[in-house]
């Protein structure tokens, strides 16, 4: 008969969204950003990329293997943050570059805490910062032409630009014809993915709004002809790896605050550290420091920035009258 | 027409009303067995007045209130008295007293009833709220609190407004939307003497966007009472749980527990609860049936049925045309908030809006995975609280924390578990530790 | 100027801890729980301080003039014992209840290497009284910040799956690893405008 | 209280079974800070050799006329003594390895291994069992030491450097200058810890295992 119900705690119905459908919408709205990369830079480009990947994925493996944990590479969390990673380098960096890279950001700054869900710095911006570190030259010099895939000797343009030297017709930026990291050069590829995220409902609008809307700001108020970006906020915003960060580094979910208003929080700091950084600091490009200086604010954050209950302003009457009443 | 506010939290839920939505209500019939639970509204159970063996008419009274919170039970039809004994309970989870009748077939009326009248003018306050206890009365949303309790409260509570709720956000649901449609008059005459009842001045009927059929019957029926209005929600679960409603409707909150509605001057009732004491207004018959969905895309022929109290589920499940493949799950009530039951035997409670059957491939279980800190749960969660952190310190047995978080303040109303990629049972978790800290309350209280 | 550059030499781009390794032990020992390692920081923040002051006074005033500066690691730690005994006393007298948040933390203090180091640092860099007391504070803030953080982060793994046997010291290491990765963005900063 | 090994026991047990630094985890600071080559780890290993075996015996000797309530000031003066008597010492002699080593030499005076040893051994045992433990406890920190930093300038410069001979003449590979800046050392002192820590534990297992 009607043997064999199943007995559950309510709801018993769920929403359609899984971690697995959100990573690998992530993995889709990286896509157009890695076809402009390999347009722009070609079988390098390529090659860093699934360098990056494949060593993040073999690393998930082999140390959950190795420490006889179920294996998880089946929700993609590691392909993201392999790909994230080779989008943050030069193309023309050595291979060991993006594997070490790709290594440390697995097994150091995410599985060795247990894995999904309980890491505190983005992996991949970790994992870049480690190599920046390790081999600062060739993560900051290993550029190659666009089109033409030469090595570059030139700056990038953020260099430049920073500099206070005029580069590049804003169309070149947008697209991404000139020098960068393979996932900074072309705007338009980012902003497609960004954009697919947004509306899929993966990512809050707040993080990116926040975050480019304080850059741009900044960048309009304490530039000037001759530094930080002569004060065009949109040259502020399309040099460098803000766009990348903003829509994929920043927003991601176990680094960054849960509650909306945090989250615009962590947009502003975020903007604001990458302007002290770009501005005063050694390094030519924030973006990277930033998010991650603020994924170790995002504890704080967590337990500072919280929505007012319900019905709290009853609570809120309630001690005043009995301030008054002490009184 | 009133225009109500978003109000906090909340997610879109699929609709799914169109299973059933088109069905007139049909009269379910007389079924072999009725189990009436003496505990089956919030509050002290009621005292049963009849023995086994007994003969008992429909509408005469079989176990009296007890206590201040209780609500007195009646024969849904005339028989004879098989059993008092305990069942199952499904909403308590637990076997509980009940009296079980054998009805005759008969469906004699008790000679005792008879009707107050159809002119408010002449019906005293205190003459309404008599009706209410005698007739059982409970809230028929679901969570069945004694309908005369609230209508009267402490004399330092000065109630404004009285909401009707019609805004059955759960899915699939779609009983209280036909009565809606077929018994606007009833409702409406059932509501102004809620109102009278309590004193209340102000009434506002409130119905979700997704039943336009109702927000033009109720209309129509209220226009000739100025004091009424009708108020449109947003289709958003849980846009009909009575603090959500008060929220969205009046932008007041309600103080936290044990806060209740009327600290802010309200009152809500369900628009089945105006429809029974409508019923007993006019034709003296107390509480003794109720309109229950059975729907789902487990059940062949998804209907609205008007079943009498006690009708086992599974007699219900068959007038609808069985079971259409394999069921997976049974739950009585909606998909959100409802109670998965083990088999089909157990009975329609006062509180039981529907029998929702969903088939064996649509409720295959999903691994759950390491929270991911998305924040879906704190955006969901319609009284503002953090369900992220609240179940991570209930799983862990962090109750003192999960306390500080506000725990006690949760509506269960399960949107957190609901929006979860991770497919956490935050809700469960949440409830647990509830039931713990109110647990370790009532040991404290006692030393 | 000056002002500025200790500050945020001690806040930020040479923070005690991910820069220079003082003071792990109690940034590790008491960072499980967010209160408690506030109650510290304020502990902490009120005793480097003023520690650095006391320090640099005796410095000027009898280790050198009296030429015993080979004196100066028994010298110091006796000062700062003394000065965490004194201000103990005196805390009970005159604040009772901010004796009772920083009470426990004050004899953990003596034993913290961040005190003596900030000290024996101050003389490194020549401070002498006034700035040494500024590089004390900053320092301090520096600590502080660093093990608020670290808190922040360790809270959660009460209700996280963290591997059971690497909790504790491993972890600690490998999290203040990658917290000391993320403060090196703050390296060189200002340094174009502060020299 | 008084400890129940074997003399030599009391040495030994330093090197693995109470190591400083893997298994009683302290003397933190100092570990991260020197370890940035393996000469600096011996020297300072040598240092703190020389001051715990010493304390140890101040400690033990004075422990009957010690008393309880201002036991620990007195440690403190107790380890300060030759603490100094290193400071001076390497100035004269070692001018170039006590700069590097800085502000770490004076600061063992608070390094909490030396004061634990005081506290939990010196102050309840006899005289030679404090000097060996001393001897032992050190040896193994400086082991650590010399561990840590060969793994760290090997990863950081990709050779061994031993006064003016480096091996191999010739990096192997390209150095990761981020093995000896703060994050490398965390990171790598976080990991070796986590490896044993794991082997410990599956050795305990099976330990376990067997004896079930």
């Amino acid at each position: 008969m009607t043997d064999r119900l199943l007995i559950t705690s309510s709801p018993h119905i769920r929403a359609p969204k899984t971690v697995r459908g959100i990573m690998l919408d992530v993995v889709i709205a990286l896509v157009p950003a890695c076809v402009a990369a390999v347009i722009f830079f070609g079988v390098k480009a390529l090659m860093v990329l699934v360098a990056s990947t494949v060593s993040a994925v073999v690393s998930e493996y082999l140390y959950e293997k190795a420490v006889k944990r179920p294996v998880t590479v089946g929700d993609f969390s590691a392909v993201v943050t392999g790909v994230l990673l080779g989008l943050t380098l030069p193309p023309g960096v050595p291979l060991y570059v993006p594997i070490v890279g790709s290594a440390f950001a697995i097994v150091i700054a995410k599985q060795i805490f247990g894995g999904l869900g309980t890491n505190f710095v983005n992996p991949a911006l970790a994992g870049r910062a480690f190599v920046l570190a390790a081999w600062p030259l060739h993560v900051t010099s290993a550029w190659l032409n666009p089109l033409t895939m030469d090595a570059a000797t030139g700056a990038t343009p953020l260099h430049a630009f920073k500099g206070g030297q005029a580069v590049g017709s804003l169309t070149d930026l947008l697209i991404g014809n000139r020098l960068g990291s393979l996932g900074e050069t072309s705007a338009v590829a980012i902003l497609l993915g960004g954009i697919y995220l947004l509306v899929r409902g993966v990512i809050d609008y707040r993080i990116p709004v926040a975050y480019l809307g304080t850059l741009g700001l900044g960048v309009f108020v304490f530039g000037k002809p001759g530094a930080l970006f002569q004060g065009d906020p949109l040259r502020g915003i399309l040099l460098g790896g803000a766009l990348l960060g903003a829509f994929f580094m920043a927003t991601d979910y176990v680094t960054s605050p849960v509650t909306p208003k945090g989250r615009t929080y962590f947009g502003i700091g975020a903007g604001l550290i990458t302007l002290l950084i770009r501005y005063w600091g050694d390094y030519p490009e924030g973006v990277t420091y930033a998010i991650l200086l603020m994924n170790l604010a995002t504890p704080l954050i967590d337990r500072f920035v919280v929505p007012k209950y319900y019905g709290y302003m009853h609570d809120v009457e309630a001690r005043r009258r009995a301030r008054e009443g002490g009184r | 027409m009133v225009k109500a506010r978003r109000g906090s939290g909340g997610v879109p839920v699929p609709d799914k009303k169109e299973l059933s939505g088109r069905m007139p209500i049909e009269d379910a019939g007389i079924p072999a067995e009725l189990t009436l639970f003496l505990s089956q509204h919030t509050g002290a159970p009621s005292k049963p007045l009849v023995n086994v063996g007994d003969e008992v008419k429909r509408g005469q009274k079989i176990a009296e209130a007890q206590g201040a919170v209780s609500a007195c039970l009646h024969a849904p039809t005339s028989g004879k008295v098989k059993a008092i004994e305990p069942r199952y309970q499904p909403v308590l989870g637990r076997e509980s007293d009940a009296i079980v009748i054998a009805p005759d077939g008969e469906h004699a009326l008790y000679e005792g009833l008879a009707p107050v009248g159809d002119d408010l003018e002449a019906i005293s306050q205190d003459k309404i709220r008599e009706v209410v206890r005698e007739s059982g009365l409970v809230g028929l949303g679901g969570a069945a609190f004694p309908t005369a309790v609230k209508l009267q409260p402490p004399p330092d509570k000065k109630i404004d407004t009285y909401l009707l709720n019609g805004a059955e956000c759960e899915p699939y649901l779609t009983a209280d939307q036909k009565l809606m449609e077929e018994a606007a008059q009833d409702i409406v005459f059932g509501f102004r003497a809620l109102m009278k009842g309590a004193g209340v001045e102000k009434g506002i009927i409130c119905i979700e966007d997704n039943k336009p059929d109702a927000i033009r019957a109720m209309e129509e029926a209220a226009k000739p009472y100025p004091e009424l209005e009708v108020a449109v929600l947003s289709h958003r679960y849980p846009r009909g749980g009575e603090k959500q409603l008060i929220e969205a409707v009046l932008g007041r909150e309600v103080p936290p527990p044990p806060g209740l509605p009327l600290d802010v001057g309200v009152i809500v009732s369900n628009v089945g609860t105006a429809h029974a004491l409508a019923v007993a207004l006019k034709t003296g018959l107390p509480l003794v049936e109720r309109i229950v969905s059975v729907t789902g895309e487990g059940v062949a022929r998804p209907s609205n049925f008007r079943a009498l109290i006690g009708t086992p589920v599974s007699y219900l499940i068959e007038k609808a045309g069985g079971f259409s493949g394999k069921p997976g799950k049974v739950i009585l009530g909606g998909p959100m908030m409802g109670v998965a039951v083990k088999d089909t035997d157990v009975p329609v409670l006062k509180g039981t809006s529907g029998v929702l059957v969903l088939p064996a491939q649509a409720v295959k279980s999903e691994p759950v995975l390491p929270c991911v800190r998305c924040g879906r749960c704190v955006e969901a969660c319609p009284m503002r609280l953090l369900p992220v952190w609240m179940a991570a310190y209930a799983e862990n047995g962090y109750l003192e924390e999960a306390e500080k978080m506000r725990v006690m303040d949760c509506c269960e109303c399960g949107v957190c578990s609901y929006v979860c990629p991770s497919r956490r049972p935050l809700t469960q978790s949440i409830r647990l530790a509830k039931s713990q800290i109110a647990a370790k309350r009532r040991a404290a209280a006692k030393k | 100027m000056k002002f500025i550059s200790i500050m945020l030499a001690g806040v930020l781009t040479s923070n005690f801890i991910f820069m220079q390794y003082l003071g792990l032990c109690a940034f590790v020992g008491i960072s499980e729980q967010f209160e408690t390692a506030l109650g510290m920081s304020g502990a902490v923040l009120f005793v480097m301080t003023f520690a650095c002051t006391v320090a640099a006074a005796f410095e000027q005033f009898i280790l050198v003039p009296f030429g015993l500066q080979y004196l100066r690691t028994i010298a110091y730690i006796l000062v700062i014992a003394a000065f965490v005994q004194l201000v103990e006393i005196f805390l009970k007298k005159t604040a009772p209840s901010l004796y009772k948040a920083l009470g426990i933390y004050l004899p953990l203090i003596t034993t913290n290497c961040a005190v003596l180091g900030a000290a024996m640092l101050n003389v490194k860099n020549d401070y002498g009284i006034l700035w040494g007391t500024v590089n004390g504070l900053a320092g301090a803030l520096g600590w502080s910040l660093a093990i608020l953080i670290f808190a922040g982060i360790r809270e959660r793994w009460k209700f996280m799956k963290i591997p059971e046997v690497l909790k504790g010291f491993p972890l600690a290491l490998v999290s203040t690893g990658l917290m000391s990765l993320a403060f090196l963005g703050f390296s060189g900063l200002f340094k174009t405008i502060l020299k | 209280m008084e400890s129940k090994r074997s003399l030599i026991g009391e040495f030994t047990k330093g090197l693995i079974e109470e190591n400083a630094t893997f298994r009683m985890a302290i003397g933190m600071c100092p570990t991260l800070a020197v370890t940035t080559s393996l000469v600096n780890g011996f020297w300072m290993g040598v240092a703190v050799i020389f001051v715990l075996t010493f304390s140890n015996v101040f400690v033990s000797i004075l422990r009957k006329v010690t008393p309880d309530e201002i036991r620990i000031p007195i440690f403190v003066i107790l380890i300060a003594t030759p603490v100094v008597i290193v400071e001076l010492v390497m100035n004269a002699y070692l001018p170039e390895m006590y700069r590097l080593l800085g502000i770490f030499v004076p600061l063992i005076v608070v390094n909490c291994l030396i004061i634990a040893r005081a506290e939990a051994f010196a102050y309840k045992n006899s005289v030679i069992r404090s000097a060996l433990d001393g001897l032992g406890i050190g040896t193994g920190f400086m082991i650590n030491l010399m561990v840590i930093g060969a793994i760290r300038e090997f990863l950081g410069t990709g050779r061994l450097a031993f006064g003016s001979v480096a091996f191999p003449a010739e990096p192997l590979f390209e150095p990761m200058a981020v093995m000896l800046t703060p994050p490398g050392g965390f990171v790598t002192l976080g990991v070796l810890m986590a490896i044993l820590n794991i082997l410990v534990r599956r050795a305990q297992l099976r330990k376990a295992k067997a004896s079930a």
